[in-house]
């Protein structure tokens, strides 16, 4: 069930340019399971910002009942979002909306997860989920800059990984894309997290290959479905959607229009 | 008889505070945080005749104390909410106040009479005056004779109180107002969004797709007492008031300017629990400042009242 | 030529930035603070023919992310403004902008007529919208005729070029602004404030002694950029906007809006020094986003431009 | 001259119901000397509350470069100023407007000051101002009740301090007024700051019998004389006026209409 909890500020680090990992303490975490989950963040107390910021789990700890965000601080939200201390309490809305599937991976077989920018951190938690299954993970995380890149480390725990970044001054010059092409990488399930133009590229060269799980973005109002703010449409010239928050944020390739 | 108990043509609502139309889907969401039997009454989205999709995304963008919103009227259709939205709320003990929208008259007319005859259907409210549809919508809610031809056509064929929804995007109220309440409404709802735009800094293009759209949030709360301020005192048909409310301050604010009830729309997307949560606190604000009831506040900034000394020390 | 010189008719300025009337009196208190001489311009307080007291107290109320004022025109007349104040300003190297006010309009034309005189008044500023004067200014404000009379009157009569200030509480603010453009404007400024209430909750009444007021500040700037974005696609005069501007970024919103110059209001209240500090920081976010010059961002939401790519990874 | 500073919170503690010093340090305190100036208050870098909010300066330390204000956290600006932790910064423009003339008062001489509520803080500068001078100060402070009043012992120090509670739960019951009558206090000059209720009974019973120098309060914009919100007439049907903001805070008895 969804629910609202001011939940207590366990740690708060920048860990890369603009980058946080915020992690937050309460039992909204019981709640907590589906890697590619978002909550809804209001930031302070007043009606400026208005609306709450939706932010993806990044990491789960059941038994401490905490959880991590990773963020980028870069409007008005996530800038007061960013100056919150150790001990403070920040206002939770969620788990929203429904995540990967991970019972889509069966043991044996190999999962590729792509991430681009601040679209990298849900997949974090869905690696670990399906590396506990058995699942063989490939993670391939683009980023803009060499200063942008984090987690890289993390996941390398996991398995196998590539970054690439849009300058070249770290991993791979280019995009996640090249990446796959050039490493000839084959995985029998894809999950992807980032920017729609890389999406799409995906979308478009591996939809037919094997099954694809993508995670959307959309401007939000309310988060749990009653504005229909974050609408997509799901064929061309039909009244059809789907709405992000609560239908998605993850769709499998082809379920919405991008 | 509790402090909160309200009547109004149409509905006898156990408080004055329910959630503004297009903020509260038709109800389902919200019913997953609380018992929906709380609340006064429902104002559920517009409805049209065919079902809509409304707009392109993005639909939101958010301004200082504001939001600014263009859905575009999205909704499921006259059909699905007779056969489905509306008797799922049946489950709850309130009577829902429909919104009832279209690209002409005919259109008002057919959902309103369709509409009217749903059993937990206690009044409507034609959204004449939604800023975000390009064909009928805005022209409706402008000009004083078509508001007033759609009232009366809306009149004619519904079953219960008709309520009609002001846009504060003119240059006379009042006049609106007035011409509305000849025309036969049971009661005015006020105010809908005022029209604002957001442009992106990087492209220097409107944020949202559709160019512009409705301000809403606690921005707008100065307009909207304005208007019911003025309203109040030129109509004899019970306002219920909307327009940046977050709190039971707010509620009080708005039933002093001449609300009958009041009415929360952006403020849920922020406190899903926003309504309970006023509802809650009402009484004990309304006894702070001296009210046994919510009715004895309605119109208080223009009747006639003893004024209450402050002295500051 | 600098990033940000601009010229407009009257009005030669080291760039597009100045304080909005009423918001800077004659310019002596920011004096304290910093060298006028780095502003564009100043739009001076409103002048009407006598001296006026204006409204009793409480004349501002607080709102979200806004104010209400309700001052009433308060100056010290024509022949003071003509013979202390404008003549104090002259020290400065700038043009400046005389708000031109009153009851009827042989005071804008006696006003207009003697200020435009004036050596350092570059133009005036009709002010046809104030909301918080009870006889004229509203009225001119909100019909097209009305308006387009007025300004017509004082063309005739000024030595300077004329703008005139529009009201954002009409329904229709295309057809005010190319009423005006025909009757002979050399040019728009808008947004003025809406109209707007607080009540207080001790006593029910409202906070403003004037009743209502002039909403200002951040939370109306989706209003203004919207209005500014539809009437500079309708007019060929250039328009100087104002509405929540607090920052260069806002500054930036406005021209790509429509604005050829932006004037800032409220904020100097909050920070007495945001005029030179937006001044200051102007080239830098002008460079950030790509242009050369303020002039290559005036209308950039509506006309054809190659858009900017957005790739977020 | 008028500045603006970002100044440093050295200390900061509720002395009273909803009521708190604060004081900060800084440059700007070189330029404050008059008792009854005032500092206007940007409480956070956001446009929500948008107006500053005017405060009384009540104690000046030249030596430290610091100053103190006591004021009531009652609304959105004051509450959020209420928040500010030692070390943190505070906006400050001023000192503002025109204080008590120390000046009319001469050694010998006898000067009573009567505050009422949070009229009370600019009259504890003014009092050290006055002692230092060899005058005679005799107070007389109003509260609403027991748990308001604060500062009793620090204006004890300096000269004859009475305290009239409106409940009675504390002091003498009743205003300040009767306490004046009651002690048939003499002075020859009365300086006050409080409620507009309470000047004007001051200047109903006390004008002819001695200056007196009244600090008013009114709804301000700018804070600095530019905007016209502060405004009191000086007399009936004329357009003549003051400003409290520049001409003000403090006027003598008779100067504007209260
Ligand atoms: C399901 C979902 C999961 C997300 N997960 C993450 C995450 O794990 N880490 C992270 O850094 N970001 C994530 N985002 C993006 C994040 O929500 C935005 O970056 C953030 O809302 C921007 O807020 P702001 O205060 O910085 O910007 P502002 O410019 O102040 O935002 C203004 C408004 O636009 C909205 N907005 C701006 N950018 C976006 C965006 N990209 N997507 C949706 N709304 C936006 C804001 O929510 C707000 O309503 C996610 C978005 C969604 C929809
Ligand atoms: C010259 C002067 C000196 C003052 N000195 C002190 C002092 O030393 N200690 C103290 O506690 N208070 C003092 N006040 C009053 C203080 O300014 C208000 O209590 C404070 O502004 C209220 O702000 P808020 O955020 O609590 O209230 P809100 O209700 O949020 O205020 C809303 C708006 O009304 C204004 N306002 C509300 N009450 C008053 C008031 N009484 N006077 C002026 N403006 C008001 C606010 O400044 C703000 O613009 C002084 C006022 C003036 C004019
Ligand atoms: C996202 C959104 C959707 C809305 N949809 C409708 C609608 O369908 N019909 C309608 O009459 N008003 C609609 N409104 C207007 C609200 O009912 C309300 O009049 C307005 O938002 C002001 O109230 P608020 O400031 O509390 O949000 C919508 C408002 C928002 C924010
Ligand atoms: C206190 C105050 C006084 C004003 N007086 C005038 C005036 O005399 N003449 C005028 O044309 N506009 C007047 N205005 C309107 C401003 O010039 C401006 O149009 C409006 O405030 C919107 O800009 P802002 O949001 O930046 O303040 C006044 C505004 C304020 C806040
Ligand atoms: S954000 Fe409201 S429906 Fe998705
Ligand atoms: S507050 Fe602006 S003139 Fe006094």
């Amino acid at each position: 069930m969804i629910q609202k909890e001011m939940m207590r500020v366990i740690s708060h680090e920048p860990i890369a340019r603009h980058i946080y990992a915020l992690t937050l303490e309460g039992a909204l975490v019981t709640e907590m399971n589906e890697p590619g989950q978002f909550v809804h963040l209001r930031v302070n107390d007043q009606y400026n910002p208005v609306l709450r910021r939706p932010i993806s789990i990044a990491n789960i700890d059941q038994i401490r009942e905490q959880f991590t965000m990773i963020y980028r601080a870069e409007g008005l939200g996530t800038k007061l979002l960013s100056e919150k201390a150790v001990g403070e309490h920040v206002d939770v809305l969620g788990p929203l909306g429904n995540g990967f599937p991970v019972e889509a991976s069966s043991e044996g077989e190999t999962a590729i997860l792509v991430g681009g920018g601040i679209g990298v951190p849900p997949l974090y938690e869905l690696s670990q989920q399906l590396v506990a299954k058995g699942v063989k993970v490939v993670h391939v995380l683009g980023f803009q800059s060499a200063p942008d890149v984090f987690y890289e480390e993390k996941f390398m725990k996991l398995g196998e990984t590539y970054v690439a970044t849009v300058d070249g001054t770290y991993g791979t010059k280019g995009f996640v894309t090249d990446i796959i092409e050039q490493k000839q990488l084959s995985f029998d399930q894809m999950y992807a997290c980032g920017p729609v133009p890389m999406l799409r590229a995906l979308e478009g060269n591996y939809h037919d290959r094997a099954p694809l799980y993508l995670s959307l973005e959309q401007r939000m109002g309310c988060g749990v479905g009653a504005c229909f703010a974050c609408v997509c449409p799901v064929e061309e010239g039909s009244t059809a959607y789907k709405k992000v928050c609560s239908d998605g944020p993850v769709f499998k390739a082809g379920e919405v229009l991008l | 008889m509790s402090m909160l108990e309200t009547r109004l043509p149409g509905l006898e609502m156990k408080n004055p505070i329910m959630p503004a139309s297009g903020c509260f889907g038709f109800g389902r969401e919200y019913a997953s945080f609380y018992d929906l039997s709380v609340l006064g009454s429902i104002m559920v989205k517009a409805t049209t005749p065919e079902p809509r999709f409304g707009n392109a995304t993005p639909r939101v963008a958010e301004t200082s104390a504001g939001m600014l919103n263009a859905i575009g009227l999205q909704n499921p259709g006259l059909k699905k909410v007779m056969e489905e939205e509306l008797p799922f709320l049946e489950t709850y003990k309130l009577p829902i106040i429909a919104n009832v929208a279209g690209g002409g008259a005919e259109d008002y007319v057919q959902v309103a009479k369709e509409l009217s005859t749903v059993k937990n259907v206690g009044a409507l409210e034609l959204n004449i005056s939604c800023p975000n549809v390009k064909h009928g919508g805005i022209a409706f809610g402008v000009d004083p004779v078509v508001a007033a031809d759609l009232t009366k056509k809306v009149k004619e064929v519904s079953e219960v109180p008709v309520y009609v929804k002001l846009s504060p995007n003119v240059s006379n109220i009042v006049e609106m107002a007035k011409a509305i309440e000849q025309a036969g409404a049971d009661g005015l709802t006020m105010i809908n969004t005022l029209m604002g735009m957001r442009l992106d800094l990087k492209t220097g293009t409107p944020v949202l797709a559709n160019k512009t759209g409705g301000l809403s949030g606690p921005a707008i709360k100065p307009v909207a007492i304005r208007m019911i301020y003025e309203v109040s005192q030129q109509v004899n048909i019970p306002i219920i008031g909307m327009g940046g409310v977050t709190n039971a301050e707010d509620v009080l604010e708005f039933l002093y300017a001449g609300a009958s009830a009041v009415a929360v729309g952006t403020a849920n997307f922020v406190d899903p629990f926003v309504c309970p949560t006023i509802i809650e606190e009402l009484p004990e604000v309304l006894q702070r400042y001296g009210y046994d009831h919510v009715s004895e506040c309605i119109g208080r900034s223009w009747k006639k009242h003893e004024s209450v000394a402050g002295y500051r020390a």
